[in-house]
């Protein structure tokens, strides 16, 4: 069942210039010309799933509503299929905004506790500048450990199966120009603030409240 | 007897050309001879600079001179001679116009001297010597004029009031010249003294001259048996006939070379290469880049074509990223 | 300019209400203005085109003995023969003025009003550096050729040269279609009146058709233009029919005489919804009531072969001609109105709306077409599979308001749906009808009532783009229809609602040859593609190119009221430089001084109008001024200088460059 | 022709056998995929989405690497791969803080990137370099009677290839056609199969795969051609949650390199095929 | 000068048909750009000549844009075309001037181009402003220094002989 609950925003609720800060992100500045279309929510395969549709977030984002949008459920589901991107009449980069608003909710910690796609966003970016390269099924098991070892449980047939035909690899590939690699980093290295959430267990969300 | 006019011959940066124009005069050198009195003349003549000193100011009525200014010395005698004349002529292309030395102008001073003395191919000079400003030798001192950092046609150091255009001018412009300083027939000050038209205008070839320009190349005169009787441009010659002076009588056309633009432009154009650039290209025939291109590839030297003895007078005068005065 | 007298220079800037003066420092301009060199009076004043403006200037010229004026306010575009007529009243020759462009090129493009203001400063340097140089000119007066020739022949070109022609001027009117009529000949019936299109277009093409002052060349193209305002030189092509136009009468009988007993060719004029013969005539009230005969079908022309048995019904009059060929005519005008139209969208370009995939889904034009009683089904709304539709949906802004495909609002979709809309419920009430819109836009009188009018029908109206129609079903109710995915984004979620007719409401686009017909009349474009005005609301029909007008939807997407107001207007601009009977040109014209020009033939080849020939006595150039454009071009190629060009010698400019660049 | 090739983490993890299937058959159109020499992990969505500057970083080492081979292009058949490859050359054009970043991080280490290789997929190479009608001389073994449901998913079409059409892609339908196939009008072939959400989001994940499966079924395709490592898992690895959650749909997903490889008469093994979860039904006498 | 940042100076000279009514549509349209241009009317750009691009450097031009309708688009046929031939020898005259290339810009801007002024001129200002001043005049007063220097010494050395008389 979904629960509406209807609530007038008040002016304090907003955090100006957000949306303008939004905007100044790399192929984000267009969204200044939404005109409120509907098509992106229209061609999106997961929108059904979504507690805002996507062109909504647009709005918000651009009327400044920094926590409905950081808190949102559908900048998490994204699927990074560039439809709304394409198809947008405005040519809108959705996906774009929509990665810079997943970026500022991680550094911001908006999103709960053990949850699963910055997880596996951070174990994926560790891996790929320790190691140079991806080992999915290690990867995959590492962000089961971190978030839900339950669920893992739960694949281990899937795993079976990977592992009977040859597809799950059980040693890290690693590319031999690794220190080549983590110089590159460190040449444009800024100190990121540490994004996973340490609040105490049980909290459901750590972020900053405005 | 009454005072003969006085007049006055001297040369700065220059071939010796200009002088041999004078002695091209030939028996009317008698006449010129007769009419005045040559005060001073140090390439032909035994003065020195303490005479031209010792003149009253404005004492001299005219004074030729020829050559860029590219010296110390040769600015000081410019002066000097300034102050002595009534008239100053500028006497041939180099100090009318910079003339071949202010080619110079797109080197720098330390770039010039290292090339003539250390690394010209046919040199001689193992230990790099360089000719000094002062030299000490036996208490006493030796100096040396200062090369100028930036040739200079004449008029950018004095003040001058003729112009006598050519490289060199034509013994018949020369005597034009005298014979209307004598008779008092000169014009305003400031005139160049040859037809203020472009050398077209009396050039043989012009007859033969297509209505319609459409260049597809630029070719050299040794890239090409010309035609004797053609016009050069038609036949991809770049020949500056249309952006010079005429006066010279087309002599260069008329000996089988196309013109280079020794008289200077005409009175209406500041920029004698620009206004040449202007015209060659308006009338290459391609709309493409890479064709127009290919048609101003046969122009290898932009700066030595189209200001080939104008340079000093170029609206930019000298490559403009060479050190300045600094001490080089 | 010795002999002259001394240089005294007005100067005015305008503050142009605070367009100017809000961003620039007009009173600060003023007195930087008066301590320049020659600079006898220097004001700021409000508005410097109003007439006390210009009376200031009057007044001065006399009370102040001025003999140059620089006014600094908008462009030399808009205003510059406003205070050159001013100076001339104020008795000075009208070209020792100059003009300074503060507005669009400073005050508006600008954000730091001290920056603005020091540009400013160098803008007008310039212009007072400049105006010394200037000499007294005298205006070239052209004589205008009374004809004028009307390009196209829909709404707005058959208005434009009614009007013309019942003024008593003589126009051509050109064609290419075999047919006059364009676009709205296709339309049933028209909003927000709904009255019928045919009623009120039909006459009007007979009256051209009848009338004494109008030469119409249908089936015809202008295929060359030379020359210039009151003096155009035009070829027209005439594109062979095979039936000489003025045997034929128009009885028809050719047509069932043909060899192919049905019609089994696409019919153009019905949206290939219908059928037609090799010979045919495009739609009952075609003007002129003339047959042609297609080649590419028509068996006679392709093989040769053909029992020919049209001839043998034309009978006596003789009119099919199979070996018709091109000709052409050369005519001259003084005046030419461009009104060339739009073509409609392809909507084959936004695969995702299925048109070409599916059957059922058609683009308005079509539907217009059906819904016509004379249209290819009678009337009769009917898919593709035969079936009459009970939910119809429309797609609006299909190649509108969409970067990928065209950008613009095509104005009139939003009405012409709902038409159509009510037409289909006024047809067949129990029919559901949904209009899916961004935004309605029913400007206009009786616009809006007339969106008050379909609500209240029970069109449903839902706002959002439509993402996609597909066949692909989720639900029992959604198999074997045609499933449109949107947001409502009123409601604020996702929807799916199956159709069984998707009409795509397809926008306005420039002609596919618009390019090349902007180049043949010497005109602009926009970056859309639609033919450039000189001004958007001061000079919405006239183009930069004297004599050329423009009118209709060749300008920018319109409704037939627009494009009927427009047309009379540049009927209206032509009569009146033929009424005057001559133009003044800008003597902009370039001049070769004879003495001082070599005959080197540099500038011969130059000049695009060859108003530059070599006189063989002098052996020198020679500029013919009624020929020249005055582009300049010569002037700077001259290696001597020894061509000069008025109001852009190289003196003035040289100063302006100087000017511009001066420092503080 | 030779190109230089980049097989991106997946194709040597899960998506083993598009390797297996994609180098026999491109060796036997004459075209050889030269791997970039310590290649490492392109940056992939999951990067994208947290730090753009640094997935660039990850993509430009690689495309460093590729300008050095001075090959004409380079060819990579992971669909994320191809678009973060082609996406950081655009922005390394296009976005200055991003480009300044990439080149002090390659200049840290002495390489440099002008994003002046073009990155493509091998569909691309197969239709407008080799041709169908190479490819059709070399089919033996046509896969006549087989009906197949092209999938393209998202990321070859979108929003930086320019190959295909963004929305009804065609290409694959062509090949497929050409090795003798029917192909079935598959309405879904540009929808997103929800990859990158099974391992993270599971329902809305497997959702997008059930709806894939679903049609293509409905459709009477025999199985789902796919271009892609990550849709081929996700559309092969999740049948048991998808039953479990809603109905069986049991369909095969083959790499549209291993149906060449069939209908260019190679073994099943040879290609991998061994390695699905959902093996391919015994349509053909290769897969018997 | 001294502390403030520095400022190019542009000169542009656009043709009246296409790149000066673009330059006015920018206006109507309210774009902002650079104030550093200042722009010089002609009615086409065949009527550029090169000297005028040459003056604008020698009285202090930091850069000089042309702006002419593109290419088949010329208002009098062919006028741009004239340009386009005399800018390729002209970039090469400059070249071995020493004049950096990015200081002299022939653009095509049609009427309807007005974000194109916009952007064209902010572009040309960020390059300016990165490449620094090209200085003329300034470089003509150094150059000329050693001149005023010896004219100094000439006649103070004639004022003290003038004194001795």
């Amino acid at each position: 069942m979904i629960e509406y609950t209807r609530v007038i925003k008040h002016e304090t609720d907003r955090v100006p210039g957000f949306g303008a800060e939004v905007m100044r992100a790399p192929g984000c500045e267009k969204l200044a010309s939404c005109i409120q279309c509907g098509t992106c929510s229209g061609v999106c395969p997961v929108s059904i799933y979504m507690d805002f549709t996507p062109r909504q977030i647009m709005a918000l984002t651009r009327a400044d509503f920094k926590d409905d949008v950081l808190r949102s459920r559908t900048i998490w589901l994204c699927v990074s299929c560039y439809a709304c991107t394409t198809e947008c009449p405005r040519k809108i980069r959705i996906t774009d905004i929509i990665y810079e608003l997943k970026q500022r909710a991680i550094q911001s910690g908006y999103y709960p506790e053990h949850f699963a796609v910055p997880v596996l966003a951070r174990e994926f970016t560790d891996m790929a500048r320790a190691n140079g390269r991806i080992t999915e099924s290690l990867l995959v098991m590492r962000m089961y450990l971190k978030t839900n070892w339950l669920a893992a449980l739960g694949m281990w047939r899937l795993g079976l199966k990977l592992m009977s035909t040859g597809r799950f690899s059980y040693t890290p590939e690693k590319i031999e120009g690794r220190a080549e690699l983590e110089k590159m980093f460190a040449a444009i290295d800024t100190p990121i603030p540490d994004y996973s959430p340490s609040g105490a267990p049980g909290e459901e969300t750590k972020g900053t409240q405005p | 007897m009454p005072d003969k006019p006085k007049v006055g011959f001297y040369w700065c940066a220059s071939c010796g050309g200009c002088e041999e124009a004078i002695v091209d005069l030939a028996e009317d050198i008698l006449g010129v001879l007769d009419a005045v009195d040559i005060v001073f003349w140090p390439c032909a003549m035994d003065f020195k600079k303490s005479d031209v000193v010792a003149l009253p100011d404005g004492s001299i009525a005219a004074t030729f001179l020829n050559g860029a200014i590219r010296s110390s010395e040769q600015e000081e005698m410019a002066r000097l001679i300034r102050r002595k004349s009534r008239r100053l002529f500028a006497f041939g292309s180099c100090a009318h116009l910079g003339g071949i030395p202010s080619l110079a102008n797109l080197f720098s001073r330390e770039q010039l001297l290292r090339y003539i003395y250390e690394d010209a191919p046919t040199l001689v000079n193992e230990r790099k010597n360089r000719p000094q400003l002062e030299y000490e030798d036996e208490g006493h001192t030796l100096s040396l004029p200062e090369l100028r950092h930036v040739v200079r046609s004449l008029d950018q150091v004095v003040a001058v009031d003729y112009y006598l255009p050519g490289c060199p001018p034509t013994p018949k412009l020369a005597k034009a010249a005298l014979t209307a300083l004598l008779e008092g027939q000169l014009p305003p000050p400031g005139a160049v003294l040859a037809p203020d038209v472009a050398l077209c205008n009396e050039c043989p070839r012009k007859e033969t001259k297509p209505t319609t320009l459409a260049f597809t190349e630029f070719v050299r005169p040794q890239q090409k048996l010309l035609d004797p009787k053609l016009c050069f441009l038609a036949q991809g010659l770049v020949c500056f006939g249309p952006a010079t002076r005429s006066g010279c009588e087309a002599v260069c056309p008329q000996g089988g070379m196309p013109c280079s633009g020794c008289f200077g432009p005409t009175s209406r154009v500041k920029d004698q290469g620009a206004k040449m650039l202007s015209s060659l290209c308006s009338n290459i025939s391609s709309k493409e880049v890479s064709e127009i291109n290919r048609a101003l590839a046969g122009i290898p030297d932009s700066v030595g074509t189209l200001y080939r003895y104008g340079l000093a007078k170029c609206l930019l005068r000298r490559k403009v990223n060479l050190p300045g005065t600094g001490k080089d | 300019m010795k002999d002259e007298p001394e240089i005294r220079i007005g100067f005015y800037v305008c503050h142009c209400g605070t367009n100017i003066a809000a961003m620039i420092d007009c009173q600060a301009v003023a007195r930087y203005a008066a301590q320049l060199p020659f600079v006898a009076v220097s004001r700021d004043y409000k508005y410097m085109c109003s007439d006390p403006g210009q009376e200031l200037i009057q007044r001065d010229i006399k009370e102040h003995a001025l003999n140059r004026i620089v006014v600094a306010s908008c462009s030399p575009l808009l205003h510059e023969h406003t205070f050159r007529n001013a100076t001339e009243k104020g008795g000075l020759n009208p070209y020792f003025f100059h003009m300074v462009n503060l507005r669009e090129h400073n005050s508006w493009v600008h954000s730091d009003g001290s920056k603005a203001t020091a540009k400013a400063f160098a803008q007008i340097r310039a212009a007072i550096a400049r105006v010394p140089h200037h000499k007294a000119l005298e205006v070239l007066q052209v004589p205008i050729h009374p004809d004028v020739l009307v390009v196209g022949g829909g709404i707005a070109g058959i208005h434009a040269a009614l009007t013309l022609a019942n003024a008593g001027k003589k126009v051509y009117l050109v064609e290419r279609e075999p047919t006059i009529g364009g676009h709205m000949a296709k339309f049933d019936k028209t909003f927000p009146t709904l009255d019928c299109a045919a009623c009120i277009l039909t006459p009007k093409m007979s009256q051209v058709k009848s009338h004494p002052k109008i030469t119409l060349w249908s089936f015809s193209e202008v295929v060359k233009l030379d020359g210039y305002v009151g003096n155009y030189q035009i070829t027209v092509k005439h594109k062979p029919r095979y039936v000489n136009e003025d045997l034929c009468v128009g009885c028809l009988e050719c047509i069932p005489a043909c060899v192919f007993k049905t019609p089994k060719f696409p019919d153009e004029f019905n949206q290939n919804l219908g059928k037609r013969k090799p010979v045919y005539i495009p739609f009952p009230q075609a003007t002129p009531q003339v047959v042609l005969i297609d080649p590419e079908v028509c068996l006679n022309l392709k093989t040769g072969k053909c029992k020919q048995t049209c001839v043998e019904a034309c009978g006596d009059r003789q009119a099919i001609d199979f070996d018709q060929r091109e000709t052409f005519d050369d005519i001259k005008v003084g005046n030419v109105i461009v009104a060339t139209g739009f073509k409609t969208f392809d909507a084959h370009r936004i695969p995702q709306y299925g048109y070409g995939a599916f059957p059922n889904v058609f683009t308005s034009l079509e539907v217009e077409r059906m819904i016509n009683t004379s249209g290819p089904t009678s009337g009769a709304i009917v898919g593709r599979d035969g079936k009459h539709p009970d939910t119809v949906g429309f797609i609006l802004c299909v190649g509108s308001r969409d970067e990928k495909t065209n950008k613009w609002c095509s104005r009139t979709c939003c009405m012409h749906s709902m038409k159509l809309a009510q037409l289909i419920k006024e047809h067949c009430p129990r029919t559901e009808v949904y209009i899916f819109y961004m935004d309605i836009r029913a400007p206009g009188k009786g616009a809006e009532e007339f969106y008050d009018k379909s609500l209240r029908m029970g069109i449903r109206f839902i706002r959002g783009r439509v993402a996609e129609v597909t066949d692909w079903a989720v639900t029992p109710e959604e198999e074997g229809r045609l499933v449109v995915r949107c947001e409502d984004t009123m409601a604020g979620f996702v929807r799916r609602i199956p159709f069984d007719m998707i009409v795509l409401a397809i926008g306005k686009e420039p002609q596919a040859d618009a390019q090349d017909v902007r180049r043949l009349f010497n005109m602009s474009c926009g970056t859309e593609g639609f033919f450039l005005e000189r001004h958007p609301k001061l000079a919405p029909v006239s183009t930069f190119t004297d004599g050329i007008f423009i009118a209709g939807a060749c300008q920018g997407p319109k409704d037939i009221p627009d494009t009927v107001a427009q047309a009379g207007a540049a009927a209206a601009e032509a009569m009146v430089l033929i009424d005057q009977g001559h133009i003044e040109i800008e003597p902009n014209t370039a001049h070769i001084s004879e003495v001082d020009c070599s005959g080197c033939k540099s500038c011969l080849p130059l000049c695009p109008y060859t108003a530059i020939a070599f006189i063989e006595t002098t052996k020198k150039a020679s500029i013919n001024a009624a020929l020249c454009k005055g582009c300049g071009t010569c002037v700077a190629a001259c290696p001597s200088g020894s061509i000069t060009q008025n109001l852009f010698e190289d003196d003035e400019i040289f100063s302006e460059i100087a000017g511009v660049l001066a420092y503080e | 022709m030779k190109y230089a090739y980049f097989p991106g983490c997946s194709l040597k993890g899960t998506g083993r056998s598009y390797e297996e299937s994609l180098l026999p058959v491109m060796r036997i159109l004459g075209i050889e995929l030269e791997e970039l020499r310590d290649w490492n992990c392109c940056g992939a969505t999951a990067y994208m989405s947290v730090d753009e500057t640094k997935a660039c970083v990850l993509a430009s080492r690689n495309l460093a690497i590729a300008e050095k081979t001075g090959h004409r292009a380079l060819v990579t058949p992971c669909s994320a791969c191809y678009l973060v490859l082609n996406k950081t050359q655009h922005y390394l054009k296009e976005v200055p803080a991003i480009s300044n970043g990439v080149g002090k991080a390659l200049g840290a280490v002495g390489l440099s990137c002008h994003g002046a290789m073009p990155v493509r997929h091998p569909l691309d190479i197969l239709l407008n370099e080799v041709g169908l009608d190479a490819i059709k001389q070399k089919v033996t073994h046509p896969l006549t009677g087989v009906k197949i449901a092209p999938y393209y998913g998202c990321q070859i079409v979108r929003p930086y290839a320019t190959f295909d059409n963004a929305y009804q892609p065609t290409t694959l339908d062509r090949l497929c056609e050409a090795l003798g196939a029917t192909v079935a009008h598959y309405p879904l072939k540009t929808r997103c199969c929800g990859g990158s959400l099974t391992g993270t989001m599971p329902e809305p994940g497997l959702h997008c795969a059930y709806q894939l499966l679903k049609e293509a079924v409905k459709r009477g395709a025999d199985l789902l051609a796919t271009v892609c490592p990550l849709c081929q898992f996700n559309l092969d690895g999740y049948h048991d949650q998808i039953a479990a959650k809603w109905e069986p749909v049991r369909l095969p997903t083959l790499y549209f390199t291993q149906l060449m490889g069939l209908a260019f008469g190679l073994a099943p093994t040879q290609l991998g095929l061994q390695r699905h979860l959902v093996p391919m039904k015994p349509l053909l006498p290769v897969t018997a | 000068m001294n502390n403030e940042p520095f400022e190019p100076r542009i000169v542009a000279f656009f043709c009246n048909w296409c790149t000066y009514t673009a330059a006015d549509l920018a206006g109507v349209s309210r774009l902002k750009y650079a104030p550093n241009t200042r722009v010089i009317r002609v009615m086409c750009s065949g009527r550029i000549d090169p000297q005028f691009i040459l003056t604008a450097l020698a009285k202090g031009a930091d850069g000089v844009l042309i702006g002419g309708c593109h290419p088949n688009d010329c208002h009098y046929a062919e006028g741009n075309y004239k340009m386009l031939r005399r800018f390729q020898l002209l970039k090469r005259l400059l070249q071995d001037f020493g004049v950096e290339e990015s200081r002299v810009r022939l653009e095509w801007i049609s009427a309807a181009e007005g974000d194109k002024v916009k952007s064209v001129i902010n572009e040309m200002t960020e390059q300016l402003r990165a490449l620094g001043p090209l200085g003329m005049p300034a470089k003509f007063a150094a150059w000329d220094q050693e001149v005023e220097e010896l004219q100094h010494q000439v006649d103070e050395a004639s004022e003290t002989e003038a004194a001795h008389a």
